[in-house]
């Protein structure tokens, strides 16, 4: 089996574990975690393509490689956005939940 | 005199490797925290100066040299501070 | 007969075991520890794979400055951990979810692994154009980012703009011109000051290092000016320097450099080489040299902004 | 096909239309403080010509136009493409979006005194970045182009939806964002995929090198998948009802009216475009049966209501449920493909123009009587009646009453049911009118019995009037004449094929 090879399975892992993760994980954070696998595991399928793609004495196909550079920081900025939100979502309430309906009745909230 | 380097870089890795897996073993053994961190700081940072050290009679130019040894000093400079940090971390956490 | 197989199959196993130690963790923090930790053994991965270029943005962007927005936020939810109001996921959801994913991955790897024998590659045509009259670049991966795929670039930067102005706009009203809140509140200890007093320096000039040598080498704007934005937080956190109010036009200009000095030689391409974006071949070079320029300020000062959030409510007297 | 790009006349055009919302992102954020209005109010103009300008190009050479960027073609370089659909979609963009700009210039006008404000600067940038995205995604011929443009639309759109800052609308914005997320990075690993199997990204060429092996199927299914997600197709529609219901009026006109147009748009694209080597029957099936789901789930929801704008919302997850019919109905190359693809597009138009008349009266209408509780605007017709004809007429439309768009579109998706002989289309058809016309007939009843509502502002007369436009262009769809249809036909590829 080659290293490319091998490197898809563990991007399919990736993305099987990050998914799990995103559906089962209550907390925002964790689901931003799972994301982030996932996303790796998606980058490490545009590295296999790129490795795959070697030709013309390059080791590497450089398209692909190209756009995992764009990939990687366009996710650090969605992450950057979450966490954001996340930590206003806290500050202004003291929890975190993605339910919208947890706050329309802010008295019965406190009650319980 | 090849023969001389070549055998002085093989011993300068295979005992940083050594060094290496000590520190491991001992993250992985210690009882607490900061005996780990201990064999982490002290095994890793001599077992990668004498990695770099092997290292150095196969750099092709003096620059490349400097960025080797460079290497080795930053990971010093940081992972003792960083030691450091973590060793006070758990000493406040501790009391 | 090599070890290489061998290390292949060790580093695989070892990424997907801490992977999937982030997703099965109990405690919030250990699990976003874990994820630094991942993101490290990925750049090793990447290595294999022949990607030193993506293995540097890996290692600065994808661990490095990830991880420190994650543990900043990961330290400042650790109550929250516990006092989370969402129940724990149903066992049917679990087998739901599990089942899903296993599906996903099974059919995933499979397609990986019966992709054409002779795989489709723009390799040829890239190295054509790096060599001959598109851009004149050492690095094809940089070559293929400043000039072939330029507009998605320049995009790219733009979007990190906005995800700049998302940030702030999660603010409060009041607060909003005020800096963001320090990356770390409480006086810091001197061994941090020392690390960063030492680091800052050098890890600078490395920086500019890693983006200069990036038109021949592996290196380049992202990687460099990520190395950048990671001694400007050092920097932060050690207290050497204050982060800046979000309204002063210094860093305004800094953040819009790459995207508006990209836009500005694009529009130029229509005078100099007749198309939004071409670059005359003889000075392709120097063009692509000085757009990366602003790239790497841009991506130096996004970064960190990005890190430290939102405005401050309550600004630093 | 013809369509290997070089850049043809009127070319720059496309990139123009990009690269003139980008300037002003820029600028706004470089100038800033007190300025942001002006700089994008002052370039609405241009952006309207620009779209103008295109449909023009396209219309007088009856061909897409096309244009390779730093004159390096595809497969290498990225190129932009308009046809007919990209052409009428853009000059919708542009309309809706500068009525939504001019709607919310006083709420989002920096106050005197203040050097800048969060509203301001946050709002303009945000929605000239969501014009930039969707001329994006309108001309794209390169599939990880549209992957960046797809993330410019997710970080445009968040933001808007927690303008606010109250809890519920922050947990809104990230449920959205998580949502959004996962989309698009589930359309990335096709992207990839297909990167890994065809060796190119360029639209065209896709076209000619997919063959049907089980690398393009994985990666059709997660591009489809992703898409979905950002379109809100059921079941993956609960992100949206608290999304689009919490952001100010303009706002949610643009979410709903033309944001998930744009995840959908690439999803035909896709289909129509890339894949038709794929396109099967059972693939239409299930779109269409998602679509009939939607249809059917999202109406009875909004039927269930008590809040105007979550009403409205929820008739977007309706009304969404209708454009996926398409897929069953103008898939192949037959005779009747034709008429399907006039009523999938047609219904992409007439529902983003009423949608987001509906959400602008909605809006002067809370802020006049200060609430949107429907049970409580006993009188509200009496006091608002512009703003009352307008929410009338823009349900006449959503229902698929004549004459407006939405019955052209409702008319014509069942002829092409009928004709193709899938009559079971015509069902969730018709009864997503019913539904239609059960949720309007909820909010106008209260409204137009005796009562006295306590105004709590008057009504700015502007915003009452912009609405009541949108509502007239969603009516006058009803009368496009047959020259619109052989338009919209310009570059798709199996119409080629089809008539020959």
């Amino acid at each position: 089996m080659t290293t490319a090879a091998l490197a898809g399975l563990v991007g399919a892992a990736l993305v099987g574990f990050g998914l799990y993760g995103l559906i089962v994980q209550p907390h925002p954070l964790r689901k931003l975690l799972a994301f982030n696998l996932i996303g790796s595991g998606v980058f490490l399928v545009f590295g296999i393509v790129a490795r795959r793609g070697a030709a013309a004495g390059f080791p590497f196909d450089p398209v692909p490689q190209a756009m995992v550079i764009t990939g990687i920081v366009v996710a650090f900025a969605a992450s950057a956005v979450a966490v954001a939100l996340i930590w206003r979502l806290y500050s202004e309430t003291g929890h975190v939940t993605l339910d919208p309906d947890a706050w329309t009745e802010p008295s019965r909230e406190r009650e319980s | 005199m090849t023969f001389l380097v070549d055998l002085f870089r093989i011993v300068a890795i295979v005992v940083g490797t050594f060094f290496f897996v000590a520190g491991t073993v001992g993250l992985l053994r210690f009882p607490d925290s900061l005996t780990r961190l201990h064999a982490l700081a002290k095994a890793d940072n001599i077992g990668l100066g004498l990695v770099v050290l092997g290292l150095l009679p196969l750099t092709e130019n003096v620059l490349a040299a400097f960025k080797v040894i460079l290497i080795w000093a930053l990971v010093l400079v940081s992972g003792g501070s960083t030691a450091q940090l973590i060793g006070r971390a758990l000493r406040s956490g501790r009391r | 007969m090599s070890v290489l197989p061998f290390i292949d199959i060790g580093l695989s196993i070892l990424v997907v075991t801490v992977a999937a130690s982030t997703i099965f963790m109990q405690e919030l923090f250990a699990a976003v520890v874990s994820y630094v930790a991942y993101g490290l053994l990925l750049a090793f991965v990447w290595i294999r794979l022949y990607a030193p270029d993506v293995a540097l943005t890996e290692a600065a962007i994808g661990s490095g400055v990830t991880g420190v927005l994650l543990i900043t936020a990961g330290k400042r939810l650790v109550p929250l951990s516990r006092t989370t109001t969402e129940a724990e996921p149903t066992l049917t959801l679990r087998v739901f979810a599990g089942t899903f994913a296993a599906l996903v991955a099974c059919a995933l790897g499979a397609a990986i692994l019966v992709l054409p024998d002779e795989p489709p590659s723009l390799a040829p045509e890239a190295a054509v154009a790096a060599s001959g009259a598109g851009a004149g670049l050492g690095n094809p991966i940089t070559a293929v980012l400043i000039s072939y795929r330029s507009f998605d670039t320049m995009l790219e930067k733009i979007v990190l703009i906005l995800a700049v102005v998302a940030v702030w706009s999660i603010g409060t009203d009041g607060a909003w011109g005020n800096a963001p809140a320090q990356l770390r509140q409480a006086r810091p200890h001197p061994e941090m000051v020392f690390l960063a007093q030492v680091l800052v320096p050098i890890g600078t000039l490395i920086g500019i290092h890693i983006f200069w040598v990036g038109a021949d080498a592996p290196g380049g704007a992202f990687q460099g000016g990520a190395l950048l934005a990671a001694m400007w937080m050092m920097a932060m956190m050690a207290h050497l320097t204050e982060p800046p109010r979000i309204d002063v036009r210094w860093l305004r200009l800094a953040l819009v450099a790459g995207p508006a000095v990209f836009l500005i030689v694009g529009l130029a391409g229509v005078f100099m080489a007749g198309s939004f974006f071409a670059y005359p071949p003889s000075l392709a070079k120097p063009i692509i040299l000085f757009i990366e320029t602003f790239m790497v300020l841009s991506i130096a000062a996004a970064l960190p902004m990005l890190v430290a959030g939102p405005p401050n409510e309550r600004p630093v007297p | 096909m013809a369509d290997l790009a070089t850049t043809t006349p009127g070319g720059f055009l496309l990139i123009l239309a990009i690269l003139l919302p980008v300037t002003g992102i820029i600028l706004c954020f470089i100038v800033g403080g007190r300025h942001v209005d002006r700089i994008a109010l002052g370039l609405t103009p241009f952006g309207l010509a620009l779209a103008g300008a295109i449909a023009f190009r396209v219309g007088q050479s009856g061909k897409p136009v096309f244009y390779a960027i730093g004159g390096l073609p595809p497969p290498l370089g990225i190129a932009l493409r308009a046809d007919g659909i990209s052409a009428v979609m853009l000059v919708a963009a542009a309309v809706i979006l500068t009525a939504a700009a001019f709607y919310a210039r006083e709420k989002f006008a920096t106050l005197d005194g203040v050097r800048e404000s969060r509203g301001a600067i946050s709002f303009w940038i945000m929605l000239q970045a969501i014009w930039a995205a969707l001329n994006i995604i309108f001309v794209g011929a390169d599939l990880f182009n549209l992957y960046v443009a797809l993330e410019l639309l997710t970080f445009a759109a968040v933001p808007l939806v927690c303008m606010d800052g109250r809890p519920e609308t922050l947990a809104a914005a990230l449920r959205y964002l998580l949502f959004a997320l996962f989309g698009s990075i589930s359309y990335l690993l096709g992207v990839a995929l297909l990167y890994g199997a065809c060796g190119t990204l360029d639209i065209s060429l896709l076209a000619l090198r997919v063959r049907p092996t089980p690398a393009v199927w994985t990666a059709a299914s997660l591009m489809t998948g992703g898409l979905l997600a950002k379109t809100a197709l059921f079941p993956l529609h609960l992100w949206l009802p608290p999304a689009h219901a919490n952001a100010p009026a303009a706002a949610s006109a643009v979410l709903s009216g033309l944001v998930v147009k744009g995840s959908f748009f690439l999803t035909l694209r896709l289909w129509f475009f890339v894949l038709p080597a794929l396109s099967t029957e059972q693939v239409a099936a299930v779109l269409g049966g998602l679509g009939s789901a939607a249809i059917i789930v999202g109406g009875v929801l909004a039927l269930r209501q008590a809040r105007l704008k979550l009403l409205i919302a929820y008739s977007t997850v309706s009304q969404i449920g209708y454009l996926f019919l398409i897929f069953p109905l103008a898939a192949g190359a037959h005779a009747w493909s034709t008429i399907g693809w006039s009523a999938g597009l047609m219904q992409v138009l007439a529902h983003a123009f009423a949608k987001a008349a509906l959400f602008l009266a909605a809006g002067v209408l809370a802020e006049t009587v200060g609430h949107d509780q429907i049970v409580k605007f006993g009188g509200a017709a009496r006091a608002l009646p512009l703003t009352f004809l307008t929410i009338t007429l823009a349900g006449l439309s959503l229902t698929g009453l004549p004459p407006s768009g939405g019955f052209s579109a409702k008319w014509l998706m069942l002829q092409a049911s009928i004709a193709s002989g899938q009559w079971i289309w015509s069902l969730p058809a018709l009864g997503g009118g019913l539904l239609a016309a059960g949720y309007m007939y909820r909010i106008l009843t209260p409204a137009l019995s005796d009562g006295k509502i306590s105004i709590e502002r008057p009504p700015k007369r502007y915003q009452e009037v912009i609405a009541f436009v949108l509502t007239l262009i969603a009516l006058a769809l009803g009368f496009v004449p047959q020259s619109f249809f052989d338009f919209i036909e310009i570059g798709r590829p199996l119409a080629e094929t089809g008539l020959s």
